[in-house]
């Protein structure tokens, strides 16, 4: 186990590599340049030019990557010029806020998602499936931007349970969870449900019956165990989305994190900054699925030995 | 009698893949049942365990009597109760018969604790004894690993382990030696049958190969398409095969001490459930067919002897 | 009679792992040789794992050997170009033993026949004509042409199989457990089929399956494999010398309840194939091992006439019990 | 072949939920084909006489902030949304065939660096690349379409490539093989035709998420340039208008969700009809 | 309803009231406290550092003193200097600064806080606000004198600008990068307690504070004891915050939402003039508008009127010049002014040899009348785009609008690659003439291409030979009615400024002093109850 996580983290070298150009030269790619967003009415060209050599921005891409790469190695991410903090400083003030929304949503979305998919497999083919599929799907075809604000009219404009928005306490994070949760239970369910349908039909499990377990502890004990496997799967592909996919929730919860400090330099097109959070997320992506890998590989025996 | 199956009738919705179906099997002794693939034997074996509703079939008629209670209509709680304990299943596939996931060892106590009531360190000794007994190398170390560690033989040997584990009085043995090599089966076989002899069970022993049922089992059901065609002692069986199917049977059967060419084949195919023949449902591939098969559905008759067939011309001999 | 197929030192290793990984070698198939004469039945028979299916495709070269050498009809096919493989593969047929798979499930029988003809880019004028007759020369009702695999059962999706193999005319067929999946009155019916296409069309069959009492009916001569190796060459009417084609017979249930037996048990499990042990692959199983069959692999040698076998120790040709009741049948 | 699929198709439709959701869907399409003779109003015809008018007899859907007819625009909007969701999954699948199919059939160190790259795409939020590459590719519908359709490219290559290293293992194509095939034949007569109908009933499913996914795009201010409606646009055009003129934004809101929910209902009646489930969970 | 229901919508409500009471905000009832969500300009605001800020919020004005104050008028007042003198030739700028002030960390303010500060300003974004500045002479502790490298009458405005809060020297040097987000020490009527990026700062009163400018009321210490400025990007959210409580007052309403905030009862708004303008913006190198004639058509076929109306809700303005009306250079010859007059643009484009085609779109030389107009994504901007779309049709132009994320836009115009573009800017000084229009200025922000003698030469007079304020407003008068007479720009839409504000919860004074919603006003905001 452990040699076979070693030997994922070398192989992720080369891959670091090639994502670091991807994510140096990617937003050079994107017309426009961020000292404009630092002039204003008043400046002078020559104060442009000074920006630009302060943050090298006038020498060569090659030499640009060159100084980037360099500085990353010792672990710097280098300074954003439109708020010229340390990188590393902003993503660390935003990350929290990412963090505590995706897994709250994650875990929304996916012990709701398991709950639906075990019960609507167990009922498979019968009205409790349907309504239960149905009911999950409708609510995964609202986009979330759109169903946040339904969602703070209903709650917390009109009922007034909770605030509007924010990022204070627990209660601000209900409609936000939810907002951004939902579209996840369907998928979560879809794949549960099938999972557990399919393993239902195993050998295994008839014999589990022939032993004369009750079903219930069948379902939750075995095959819910197998239905797991291409669930957790999915669920870490889901790490780049938990850190950086709720841009339109945190937009309309008027709540910071990653996602609204990326599209934010995106747009002021702050590189060290765009650079940085992308190089993160990208990481935070591949180590995701690293540990799906382990955990997938911890679950299932099988996989064990094979990799070992 | 341990089981008794009587004019059983099993239905998914308007079809009845398994009709007429009355057979039964004692204590000490091996009932073999034969057929090719689509006669009804398996879903004759998962009616007796009360698991067809999981397949969406029911038992439509006709009465499963265990040790003198009727199993259709019991409740699934009751049902539950006998299931792996008094009335056991080994499975065809061991491949796929044990769960990936989990260690060997628990899945064999997991009938023992459930019906026997046995605490975890009693089932785990119970479980290395059932072992031991079924002669797996080294049961301690056995019962640590996980099922893709194990050969095919092995994991049947598991597999009939755990079918032990709550002490049944009768084991229903489905294809049990279908996926594995020769020389496994010969052991798996054996096993069984001295288990049998043993302990005094009652075992149902599924299977196509007729080899199998001649060395085996005491007395034979063969199937076809959904119903018994013969029952018999398996002497009279092999010396004197009465109904044409099981004479074709036999016939078809390669040995070595054959000619080339000399194997003879039953024509045709296996209607499928949708469109059975009217009459015997044998008579489309029978060589000794009447009038009257064409027409008239053969009733399974048994005589004193314990033996029956279900022909209108080996009745007329 | 002249050999059509010639199998000299063929090998075949699978290796896995590689990069920051043991490499592990896995025998397939090793040092397998054997001449096929044009007209005749080789059997290959052996448990699962024992390198039976590999060596079918090797000879077909639809794996490339790791060594050695197949020759067919006097050509190396290691000397032919892709182009003239490709052509050659023709007059060598496959027939695998799931029918169930074996067929497209998109493909209707018409659309699986004349496949043979359009891979080699030689269609037939009339191509109705042509199925029609292939159907009818496996046995099936030409109407068949139109219906789809999954509305056939499969003993009639193994005709097709052989239809299909035969379309083209091959000389020589390769038949990988052709029964193994279907019902005992069906496998008859295909042996007979067989039998009667290898006399009307003179073809040379390899046929590859695990029941010795099937292959002792059936072909002309034995191949015994036991991980990957050739442990005995023996004509089927012989009696075996080698003591695991021994053991696998006397696994064979007999359909004849008054000739049941208590089995006499192999001891140990068979290896694995990743590390095959020094000397005789079979010895830790073997009744009649020694020192010599763990330190020495035994090369075959001849038993009288065609027989080999591979064994220090080989069973002497005392008559055995089991072996007699052929005579008293 | 063909009658294959067709039967199928007469299968799901048969069902109740597919012929309900096929009914619409077929509406929807036609509505999106004819939009310039269904609508009642030129879609960009300003009437600032009438802004935000509830809906009414002669503007059944309302107007909105300029005095447009919302059925009108919402008519146009289809033909936007569909034909936007539709061309990217297109290319997405086209694209996803060929490198899944390339993958999965020869394997080896470009397998393995394509499927690098392919789940790094995968596993990032697809509203940022999409935000990402429209901001490249600049604004109007095509850096949208091709933003969903590198968005979604992960998903139908792995989805083909999972489908093909399966389907290689089938006795058939050892069958092709051993008859003297070549790659081309193997790929294009038997494992891309038997590899297509899962990616094609994926495909249909995530041309809803596509829908969605323009809608959010249009959220911030990305695809269809004014004045062309697409339901995407219309939703974001301002929220403010949610408490002036609702209907401007909740109807293609009710648009987008049901013609999602649609295609759901309409795909699981084909997966039903196809049998492809069991593919699925592979993937 | 069968039990079950029954049962299941109890617990639904049961659960929402203990989430309502656990969602309830815990005031401290003995402190007077608020919460203002900042206007959505002002979000992003990295820290609270003057100097080196590129982005300023309003928190910055309740944290940080300035020397001078503007008011709505335009007109400057005293802040922490009590009284200013220009010498005659504007070389030396003399400041007498107020006395008993202290920062929030108890260092006093006087001179040489003043002449330590100004020379921070070297290197940073800020630096030409005090670019005119050669050096600054202590007179004594509370006299500062400022020797100019050349005469800059605008200084008075740079210096009431919201980036010249005055910092403690001490923090400031003492926290470095910190600066602003850790901890900010001014001089201002609120203390910086707390601050998270992107979601809120808090402030506490300074109970010390009596030196409040003229601007104000209360010259003491704050009503409101503690204030919570959140950011809330979207205007629905914060509009919503509003209504439901969670936010006491707006700063910067987006004009859609007026007619909501006049419809409910327990809201109130404020307004103060205009601080920028909304125009289209040509570009004079790329045809058809090298030709005055299709610049002046265009801008007579807009309809200020129908786009107040429409897009800005009637609120606001029409704008016919470039300037914001409460500046005395935007008096110009009323004769000058850009008003709609489809009439005569018709006539203009008939005559400049752009005749009608049989769909109504004007052909030159075989070229159609087709152009394309950039704007950006912004509501309002995107709303104008289209209305603006519409209303050139019925010149026989076709527009293609092209939307663009801004910094997009701004490259555009940099590279000349525009034609027509609505734009907006936020500049309360006549100097944006000169920023826009300058031939030094090309490409960018002159990005219209503009290149004439007679323009660039009343540039120079506006800009370099003005001594005195009255000059310069007279000079600017002149340059602008020479830009306007080239049809650089078609003035659309004067915005106002909007603050809404929850009548139960605040007090807000009935007139705003101030350019802006802040220092001055917010010490005088109340909290009722």
């Amino acid at each position: 186990m452990i040699g076979f996580t070693l030997r994922r983290l070398v192989l992720l070298l080369p891959v670091f590599f090639v994502v670091s150009l991807v994510v140096f030269f990617i937003i050079h790619l994107v017309p426009g340049d961020p000292i404009d967003n630092l002039m204003r009415a008043g400046s002078t060209p020559e104060q442009r030019l000074q920006i630009a050599a302060k943050y090298g921005l006038d020498r060569s891409l090659v030499e640009q990557y060159v100084t980037w790469m360099g500085r990353l190695l010792t672990g710097d991410l280098g300074t954003s010029i439109i708020q010229g903090r340390p990188v590393s400083a902003l993503i660390a003030r935003n990350l929290p806020y990412s963090l505590e929304l995706g897994i709250a949503a994650l875990l929304f979305s996916t012990l709701t998602g398991i709950a639906a998919g075990v019960i609507a497999a167990s009922y498979q083919g019968t009205r409790v499936d349907d309504s239960i599929t149905g009911f999950i799907l409708l609510g995964s075809t609202v986009p979330s931007f759109w169903l946040g604000l339904l969602l703070i009219l209903v709650f917390a404009v009109w009922l007034g349970w909770v605030p509007v928005s924010g990022a204070r306490g627990w209660s601000s994070l209900i409609l936000p969870t939810i907002a951004a949760g939902l579209g996840g239970i369907a998928l979560v369910a879809r794949v549960t449900r099938i999972a557990m349908i399919e393993t239902s039909r195993q050998d295994f499990v008839t014999l589990l019956h022939a032993k004369g377990l009750p079903p219930f502890i069948i379902q939750l004990r075995h095959v819910l165990r197998h239905a797991m496997v291409p669930v957790v799967t999915i669920l870490s592909l889901r790490i780049g989305w938990v850190l950086g996919g709720a841009v339109t929730i945190e937009y309309v919860f008027a709540r910071p994190g990653l996602g609204s400090l990326l599209i934010r330099a995106l747009n002021q097109r702050d590189y060290p900054l765009v650079q940085g959070c992308l190089l993160m997320l990208a990481m935070a992506v591949i180590i995701g699925a690293l540990i799906g890998d382990i955990v997938q590989a911890a679950m299932d025996p099988r996989q064990r030995e094979a990799r070992a | 009698m341990l089981l008794d199956l009587e004019m059983l009738r099993i239905s998914f919705g308007a079809f009845a893949p398994v009709d007429q179906v009355t057979l039964s099997v004692d204590r000490g002794e091996i009932l073999g049942i034969v057929g090719e693939s689509g006669s009804g034997k398996s879903l004759t074996a998962t009616a007796i365990m009360g698991l067809l509703p999981r397949i969406g079939g029911q038992v439509a008629a006709g009465t499963i009597r265990f040790d003198g209670t009727n199993l259709v209509g019991l409740p699934e709680r009751q049902m539950r109760r006998l299931r792996g304990g008094r009335i056991a299943l080994i499975t065809q596939n061991p491949m796929t018969s044990l769960d990936s996931m989990m260690r060997i060892g628990p899945q064999i106590d997991q009938a023992a604790r459930l019906h026997l009531g046995l605490g975890r360190s009693a089932a785990r000794a119970k479980s290395l004894e059932l072992m031991a007994d079924l002669r797996i190398p080294d049961p301690a170390s056995v019962y640590d690993l996980f099922p893709h560690q194990l050969s095919g033989g092995m994991k049947q040997r598991i597999v009939i382990a755990m079918a032990l584990a709550g002490d049944p009085e009768l084991l229903i043995a489905d294809e049990p030696t279908t996926a594995l090599d020769v020389t496994v089966q010969a052991q798996i076989v054996q096993i069984l049958v001295d288990l049998v002899r043993q302990r005094g069970l009652g075992l149902i022993l599924i299977t196509h190969d007729m080899g199998v049922v001649a060395q085996a089992c005491d007395r034979v059901a063969v199937m076809y398409c959904g119903r018994v065609v013969e029952l018999a002692e398996v002497d009279a069986l092999f010396a004197q095969p009465r109904h044409p199917y099981t004479q074709a049977l036999i016939r078809c059967i390669p040995r070595h001490d054959m000619a080339r060419g000399t194997m003879s084949a039953i024509p045709g195919v296996v209607p499928s459930a949708a469109a059975q023949p009217p009459g015997c449902r044998f008579n489309p591939r029978c060589a000794r067919v009447a009038d009257r098969c064409r027409i008239e559905i053969p009733e399974l008759r048994i005589g004193v002897s314990g033996n029956g067939v279900a022909c209108h011309v080996a009745e007329a001999a | 009679m002249s050999d059509l197929l010639t199998v000299n030192g063929l090998s075949r290793r699978f290796s896995d792992g590689g990069l920051l990984r043991k490499r592990k070698t896995f025998h397939a198939v090793s040092n397998v040789s054997f001449a096929l004469k044009k007209g005749q039945i080789l059997g290959v028979v052996g448990e699962s794992g024992c390198g039976k299916s590999t060596l079918a495709r090797l000879v077909l070269r639809l794996i490339t050997p790791s060594e050695g050498q197949v020759t067919f009809d006097g050509v190396d096919m290691a000397s032919l170009s892709r182009q003239d493989m490709r052509r050659l593969r023709q007059r060598m047929q496959l027939v695998f033993q799931d029918p169930y798979s074996a067929i497209d499930p998109r493909y209707s029988i018409r659309d699986a026949l004349l496949e043979p003809f359009r891979v080699q880019g030689a269609m037939p004028r009339s191509a109705d004509e042509t199925v029609a007759s292939l159907l009818d020369m496996v046995g099936l009702n030409s109407a068949l042409a139109a219906s789809y695999p999954h509305q056939l059962s499969g003993g009639q999706k193994q005709r097709i199989g052989i239809a299909r193999a035969l379309a083209l005319n091959p000389s020589l067929v390769v038949l990988d457990e052709p029964t193994a999946s279907l019902d005992v009155s069906v496998q008859a019916q295909i042996v007979s089929l067989l039998e009667r296409l290898r006399q009307d069309l003179g073809l040379t069959y390899l046929f590859i399956s695990h029941d010795l009492g099937l292959v002792r009916y059936f072909c002309d001569q034995i191949l015994v494999m036991y991980l990957g190796r050739i442990v005995e060459v023996l004509p089927s009417t012989a009696a075996p010398k080698h003591p695991y084609t021994r053991a696998l017979l006397d696994s064979t249930f007999e359909p004849d309840p008054k000739r049941r037996r208590t089995v006499t048990r192999l001891a140990g499990e068979i290896p694995s194939g990743y590390d095959l042990p020094t000397g005789c692959a079979f010895a830790n199983r073997c009744p009649r091992v020694t020192d010599l069959c763990r330190r020495e692999l035994s090369t075959l040698w001849s038993q009288g006439g065609a027989h080999q076998v591979a064994c220090h120790h080989p069973l002497t040709a005392a008559p055995d019990a089991i072996i007699d009741e052929r005579s008293v049948a | 072949m063909i009658r294959h699929r067709a039967l199928a198709m007469l299968k799901a439709v048969s069902t109740f939920k597919g012929g309900i959701s096929g009914a619409f869907l077929l509406l929807l399409v036609i509505g999106a084909l004819f939009a310039p003779w269904l609508s009642p109003y030129p879609y960009d015809q300003q009437d600032l006489g009438i802004m935000n008018q509830a809906p009414s007899l002669t503007h059944l859907f309302g107007t909105d902030e300029f005095g447009r007819d919302v059925l009108s625009r919402m008519i146009t909007g289809a033909r936007t949304s569909l034909s936007v969701s539709i061309t990217a999954i297109g290319i997405s699948v086209a694209l996803g065939l060929v490198l899944g199919a390339t993958c999965g059939y020869f394997g080896g160190t470009f397998d393995r660096i394509v499927m690098t790259v392919i789940d790094l795409t995968w596993s990032f939020p697809e509203i940022l690349i999409a935000l990402m590459l429209v901001a490249i590719i600049g604004p109007g519908l095509e850096g949208v379409v091709i933003a969903i359709a590198i968005a979604y490219l992960a998903q139908f290559t792995r989805l083909t490539r999972t489908q093909i290293m399966s389907l290689k293992s089938e006795t058939y194509v050892e069958a092709t093989i051993s008859l003297g095939a070549g790659h081309a034949h193997v790929l294009f007569s038997h494992l891309l035709p038997n590899a297509l109908a899962p990616v094609l009933v994926a495909a249909m499913l995530a041309t809803g998420d596509a829908i969605i996914l323009e809608a959010t795009l249009g959220f911030f201010g990305l695809g269809a340039q004014p004045p062309t409606p697409s339901w995407g646009a219309m939703m974001s055009s301002g929220t403010a208008q949610l408490f002036i003129a609702p209907w401007v934004i909740l109807l293609p809101g009710l648009a987008v969700a049901l013609t999602v929910v649609f295609i759901n209902l309409f795909g699981d009646a084909v997966i039903a009809a196809l049998d492809v489930r069991a593919k699925f969970r592979e993937a | 309803m069968n039990r079950r229901g029954f049962l299941a919508s109890v617990s639904v409500v049961t659960l929402a009231a203990g989430l309502g009471l656990a969602g309830g905000y815990s005031a401290r009832a003995s402190e007077p406290e608020a919460v203002f969500a900042l206007g959505s300009a002002e979000i992003g605001a990295p820290h609270h550092d003057p100097i080196r800020a590129t982005l300023l919020s309003t928190v910055a004005t309740l944290i940080y003193d300035r020397l001078i104050e503007q008011d709505v008028d335009q007109s400057y007042h005293p802040h922490l200097a009590e009284s200013w003198e220009n010498s005659p030739d504007g070389m030396n700028w003399t400041f007498k600064l107020r006395q008993g002030v202290r920062f929030h960390d108890g260092e006093p303010f006087n001179a040489a806080t003043i002449a330590w500060w100004i020379p921070k300003f070297k290197g940073s974004p800020n630096e030409y606000l005090v670019d005119a500045v050669d050096r600054v002479e202590v007179v004594d502790d509370y006299t500062v004198r400022f020797v100019m490298k050349r005469a800059e009458p605008n200084l008075i405005y740079n210096l009431a600008s919201s980036f010249m809060g005055i910092p403690s020297p001490k923090a400031y040097d003492a926290a470095g990068d910190n600066f602003g987000v850790t901890e900010a020490v001014g001089t201002g009527p609120f203390m910086f307690e707390s601050f998270a990026v992107g979601q809120e700062t808090v402030l506490v009163a300074n109970e010390d504070y009596s030196w409040g400018s003229d601007l104000s009321n209360n010259k003491g210490a704050p009503h409101v004891k503690r204030l919570t400025l959140r950011e809330i990007p979207d205007a629905s959210t914060a509009f919503l915050e509003l209504k439901t409580g969670g936010v006491g007052l707006l700063l910067g309403v987006p004009d859609q939402f007026l007619p909501q905030l006049q419809a409910e009862e327990m809201l109130d708004f404020r307004s103060l003039p205009g601080f920028g303008i909304t125009y289209l913006a040509f570009n004079t190198r790329a045809e058809p508008f090298g030709d005055a004639a299709v610049r002046q058509a265009t801008a007579l076929a807009v309809d200020q009127g129908a786009i107040l109306k429409s897009v800005f809700n009637g609120i606001g303005l029409e704008a016919h010049q470039f300037l914001i009306s409460t500046l005395v250079e935007s008096k110009i010859d009323p004769k000058l002014e850009i008003h709609h007059d489809l009439a005569k643009a018709n006539e203009l484009l008939d005559k400049a040899g752009w005749q009608r085609g049989d769909d109504g779109i004007r052909v030159k030389d075989g070229k159609p009348l087709k152009i394309k107009l950039t704007a950006q994504s912004e509501t309002a901007i995107k709303r104008t785009a289209e209305i603006v779309q519409a209303q050139l049709k019925a010149i026989g132009m076709v527009v293609e609008i092209d939307i663009f994320d801004s910094t997009t836009v701004v490259d555009q115009l940099k590279k000349g690659q525009h034609q027509l573009a609505v734009r907006q800017y936020g500049w309360n000084n006549a100097d944006i003439l000169d920023w826009f229009f300058s031939t030094t200025n090309i490409p960018y922000p002159n990005s219209s291409g503009w290149q004439d003698e007679k323009s660039q030469e009343l540039r120079n007079v506006a800009m370099q030979q003005s001594k005195t304020q009255d000059e310069r407003v007279a000079n600017f008068r002149k340059y602008q009615e020479n830009l306007i007479g080239n049809f650089l720009f078609v003035p659309i839409h004067e915005p106002v400024q909007n603050y809404a504000f929850n009548k139960t919860m605040l007090d807000v004074p009935a007139k705003l002093r101030g350019t802006q919603l802040v220092q001055a006003t917010a010490v005088d905001i109340k909290v009722i109850g």
